[in-house]
């Protein structure tokens, strides 16, 4: 084959179409609360992890609800589970439930895809 | 879809096109890689349609791909503007016909930041002076080549040997068209149709019998974006857009891609070709491409001139399956005889044949 | 001293690209290099409309500022009527005029571009021409472009052109007096100055990256900025 | 003798006023262009935030002008003013002319024309409609399909169409789309059970009480999905469902999704009847072609000149409850003129 010199480049866009949602239905089954989310970043702007690292709670939302699910798995781990967004959210979501969710949701998938 | 509606957003831009004394300026990629369209342009014009076209071996480049590219500055390519703009005025003509589709978006930026910001024109008139000792007029009408065409594309009609209907079915050929970012994205008021729905080609391929396909990236870029084309290792930008115009056109199984830039053209081409030798794949019927053609050899086409002369042997996509499609009687054995001079008149009128 | 963005707003283009972004995303959204790069053409604006000093020159010397494809779609649908592509044009200038655009690997390939693209323009009289196109650093040209290089005369003949010669047509020679104002535009301008810039910010960085020979030969730096 | 007003525009504005003006006392004259009162808001189905039968309002609306000091001259428009003794001489396109004291101007709005946006492909991609051919649909009523005859998967809703854009020269903000669109998209979740819905927005103005909330309600009971970035381009796919294409500006990625269903949110504008009436007023506009207020504070229903008020819309965008209000404060401001004089 010719070579060309160079690849041909991969797209960044967000398709919809590829999205699977089921790890999003998981979360939102067990903690419907989070369908209310604002994206206002207050959680982004208290939380204790995000104030030492690299790491964007509010981003989780956007993450699950576009199916970047790889992303979201490095994102996760990084929570420390203080909670404190919890307190600051003006929708009264219960965030730190959601990300013991994700993170078993992430586990449950992986397992399922695994066996299958 | 409701083609009313796009016939309500073409009425609404129909731009003034000089009707004859042009001052004709040069495309770097046009007369590069398709030097019979530029080559016909004038003919059909001067022996078709009876215009004054001057061919003035004095001009040069706009500079506009390497202002693109960011090398030449923009108070250098406005005086390179200005020189023909001078060169005009010493000719006696006022009516600028662009072979390009960037130097053409380069002339109408440039003119509208001489409306905008007077201190610029003056600026550029002292460093032309200061430069050359040259004196300007601004052009009174500024018109892409394809323009010109879609002017007399009524006149040409008339002279139309070949229909844009498959010869076996009797359909309307399917043709997308491509425009080029430069040509209305940046003053929809200067494209025949406007920014999102122009008719420039659309307007010729409808006259001559063809139907155009508005498939969901007709308005995205070829992917050229100059120096992510002109650096070997930002090609695959460049590949990249390109491959996902054909993915979306392909389920209209396109007959033709009708480009109005050279530098689109070239790459509608090209990018087939690689795409087809690194991923096995191939937009057209069968192993082909789908053919890609300037307007100029559209236009040759339909009015019965012969493809080799045109010139349509310098793409690699094949363009028989499209010459084949219309019924074309052609030699296929002279595609790449260059031995053969172009004839002096067309040499086949289908009523001779007939 | 000129802060950056003052440097920026002397340019009439900077003045019409940008008056007030809102950050609705139509830009980024159909932006080809929004897609294939890891570029924002809203965001960027974004921080250029900051004016902070430190930022804009982290900018300048990134490779974000050397994504975009001058395409200019971003102009057609901002409703702020901003043209990030013509910011664009202006932060690639003002990077070129301080040297920064050498620390960053995108900017770097500006040499290649000055001397492919500008050099020719001065020896041609054009942006492109069939003798600066081998067929060996261009295999995307394919076949048919290597049968119309191998038989250059001939084939530029049969398609009627003028292929060096005086007179009009197509190809045809740009005489030396011609040539001449070419350069002497060049000169009054700014154009031959920003290539000498060019070559000698890409000359001490090439030094840096032990890619220039003691007489000052690039080619290893050229092969290096093309594919990079 | 009673003293008289001109009211131009019949539409909730004008009537409103006119009713209050007739009940303190006033002989009222209403001239309508349109041959029925009532304006835009017999074309609604339900009102925003209660879900409210729009003909709930039109009756209301009906009832107003049975006074017998209120006269209606349908099928009429303002053609020429002068100024008259203490009051003016208002001809008509017809051949009825008005002795008055007072003009009241409550030429409301005019709905964005869709098509000026021709990225989004109204007018032409069959599955393009607007908020205002929503509404018509809605008050169809029956099984929902988009035009290919199918019902509805996906949906989007595009805020700020023709609004808060400089292409159109419209740079303000029509402040009930926000809420029109949450209105709609819920009635759509009611009435195609699992349809996903998405709204592309750049802010969320719920500027009203119950609105916040039903923005809310939207995301909590009926699965709305909001997406921060306005449409850049809408296109048509060989299916005839439509591709569109914006930024998911939080997350800093383009994004595209294909949809079966594309309501632009249309914006109101100052129009053609508001221009021409102002015009022979000879009162001022302000930069947004609405007409100017002679304090934007304390004298809302004042214009340039003495004389001449307005009412509603024709001064900028207001909802329902807004214009009603509008009007009774514009019914005391000619009070007071009246009764100074």
């Amino acid at each position: 084959m010719i070579d060309f010199g160079y690849k041909i480049a991969e797209t960044r866009t967000i398709d919809y179409e590829q999205f699977d949602g089921r790890l999003l239905e998981f979360v939102l089954e067990n903690e419907r609360s989070f369908v209310k989310c604002l994206s206002c970043g207050g959680c982004t702007a208290t939380c204790s992890a995000g104030n030492l690292i690299d790491f964007n709670i509010r981003k989780i939302n956007l993450f699950l609800r576009r199916g970047s699910l790889e992303e979201l798995s490095k994102e996760i781990d990084k929570c420390m589970l203080c909670g404190k967004c919890v307190l600051v959210c003006p929708r009264d979501i219960n965030i730190r439930n959601v990300v013991m969710l994700i993170k078993k949701g992430i586990v449950k998938f992986n397992n399922e895809q695994i066996s299958s | 879809m409701k083609i009313d509606g796009k016939r309500n957003v073409w009425h609404n831009y129909q731009k003034e096109i000089a009707d004859d004394h042009f001052y004709y300026v040069r495309s770097c990629i046009r007369q590069n890689f398709f030097p019979g369209s530029e080559y016909f342009f004038l003919r059909v014009m001067k022996e078709e349609l009876g215009k004054d076209v001057f061919d003035d071996p004095k001009h040069t480049t706009c500079t506009g791909i390497g202002y693109h590219s960011d090398v030449v500055p923009f108070e250098t390519i406005q005086t390179v503007v200005a020189r023909h703009f001078a060169l005009m005025k010493e000719s006696g003509y006022k009516n600028l016909a662009v072979s390009c589709v960037t130097s053409f978006g380069i002339y109408s930026e440039i003119v509208e930041t001489w409306k905008e910001f007077p201190e610029e024109l003056e600026k550029i008139r002292n460093l032309l002076r200061k430069a050359t000792g040259k004196e300007f007029d601004v052009p009174e009408n500024i018109a892409h080549t394809s323009d010109i065409i879609y002017k007399f594309k009524g006149e040409i009609a008339e002279k139309q040997q070949y229909q844009l209907v498959n010869k076996i079915t009797g359909k309307p050929l399917q043709i997308v068209e491509h425009i080029g970012c430069h040509y209305a994205k940046m003053f929809p008021t200067k494209g025949v149709g406007g920014a999102e729905f122009p008719q420039v080609l659309a307007g010729m391929i409808e006259e001559w019998g063809g139907e155009v396909i508005d498939y969901p990236e007709r308005r995205h870029c070829c992917g050229f974006g100059f120096r992510q084309y002109l650096v070997q290792a930002n090609r695959g930008y460049s590949l990249a857009n390109s491959k996902k115009k054909f993915e979306s056109m392909a389920p209209y199984q396109p007959d033709a891609i009708i480009c109005n830039c050279p530098g689109c053209t070239m790459f509608m081409d090209k990018w087939q070709y690689v795409l087809a030798e690194t991923e096995g794949k191939y937009y057209g019927a069968g192993k082909h491409g789908i053919p890609v053609l300037t307007y100029e050899e559209l236009a040759g086409l339909v009015m019965g001139y012969d493809p080799w002369d045109l010139g349509l042997q310098m793409h690699q996509v094949d363009s028989e399956p499209l010459l084949d499609a219309i019924g074309i009687d052609y030699d296929k054995n002279a595609k790449y005889d260059l031995s053969k001079k172009i004839s002096p008149k067309k040499v086949l009128i289908k009523s001779e044949l007939d | 001293m000129k802060s950056i963005y003052e440097q920026l707003s002397e340019d009439v283009r900077f003045m019409e690209g940008i008056k007030a972004c809102m950050n609705c995303g139509v830009c980024t959204a159909i932006c080809p290099a929004a897609e294939f790069y890891d570029y924002d053409p809203r965001m960027l604006v974004n921080m250029v409309q900051e004016k902070d000093e430190e930022s804009l020159i982290e900018l300048l010397k990134s490779d974000m500022i050397w994504y975009c494809g001058q395409c200019m779609s971003c102009k057609t649908r901002c409703p702020r009527n901003n043209c990030p592509g013509q910011v664009i044009s202006v932060l690639r200038k003002i990077s070129q005029e301080l040297g920064y655009f050498t620390e960053s690997t995108k900017g770097r390939q500006q040499l290649a571009i000055k001397r492919n693209i500008g050099d020719t323009i001065l020896k041609y009289g054009y942006c492109v021409h069939p003798k600066i196109l081998k067929p060996e650093r261009h295999p995307e040209q394919g076949p048919v472009w290597s049968w119309v290089y191998e038989n250059m005369e001939a084939a530029y003949t049969r398609f009627g052109s003028n292929l060096d010669k005086e007179g009009a047509g197509t190809l045809r020679k740009i005489t030396d007096d011609i040539l001449g104002e070419l350069k002497s535009i060049f000169d009054e301008t700014g154009g031959t100055e920003l290539f000498e810039l060019i070559e000698k910010h890409s000359l001490k960085k090439a030094k840096e990256m032990g890619l220039a020979s003691e007489d000052g030969n690039l080619d290893a730096y050229m092969d290096h900025i093309q594919t990079h | 003798m009673k003293k008289t007003i001109l009211t131009v525009g019949g539409g909730l504005a004008g009537i409103e006023a006119s009713k209050t003006l007739a009940d303190m006392g006033y002989s009222v004259s209403i001239i309508e262009k349109e041959n029925d009162l009532g304006g835009k808001v017999n074309q609604w189905h339900q009102l925003f935030p209660d879900f409210r039968e729009s003909s709930d309002v039109q009756d209301y609306i009906k009832q107003s002008t049975g006074s017998k000091d209120i006269m209606v001259f349908p099928g009429t428009e303002i053609a020429s003013i002068e100024k008259k003794d203490n009051g003016f001489y208002v001809k008509s396109n017809k051949a009825v002319a008005f002795d008055i004291d007072a003009i009241l101007l409550a030429t409301g709005f005019e709905i964005f024309a869709a098509e000026r946006k021709e990225e989004f492909g109204y007018g032409i991609y069959d599955n393009v409609i607007t908020s205002v051919d929503l509404e018509q649909k809605f008050r169809k009523g029956g099984q929902f399909y988009n035009a290919g005859g199918k019902v509805p998967k996906r949906i989007a809703f595009i805020h700020c169409v023709g609004s808060r854009d400089a292409k159109t020269g419209n740079h303000y903000c029509s402040k009930v789309c926000c809420i029109t669109g949450i209105k709609q998209a819920i009635e759509l979740a009611k009435l195609i059970p699992g349809v996903e819905i998405f709204c592309f927005y750049m802010d969320l103005r719920m500027y009203g009480l119950e609105y916040e909330e039903l923005y809310k309600t939207a995301q909590e009971k009926y699965g709305i999905q909001f997406i921060r970035g306005r449409l850049s381009e809408a296109s048509e796919n060989i299916d005839n469902s439509i591709l569109i294409k914006c930024e998911d500006t939080l997350s800093g990625r383009p994004l595209k999704m294909n949809v079966d269903l594309v309501v632009l949110l249309v914006g109101m504008e100052a129009g053609e009847g508001t221009q021409n009436a102002g015009t022979i007023c000879n009162v001022e506009f302000g930069s947004q072609r609405f007409i100017s207020c002679r304090d934007a504070h304390l004298r809302r229903n004042l214009t340039t000149r003495d004389g001449i008020f307005t009412a509603g819309t024709c001064t900028g965008p207001m909802s329902i409850p807004e214009t009603l209000e509008n009007a009774r404060s514009a019914a005391l401001e000619i009070h007071k003129y009246l009764s100074e004089k």
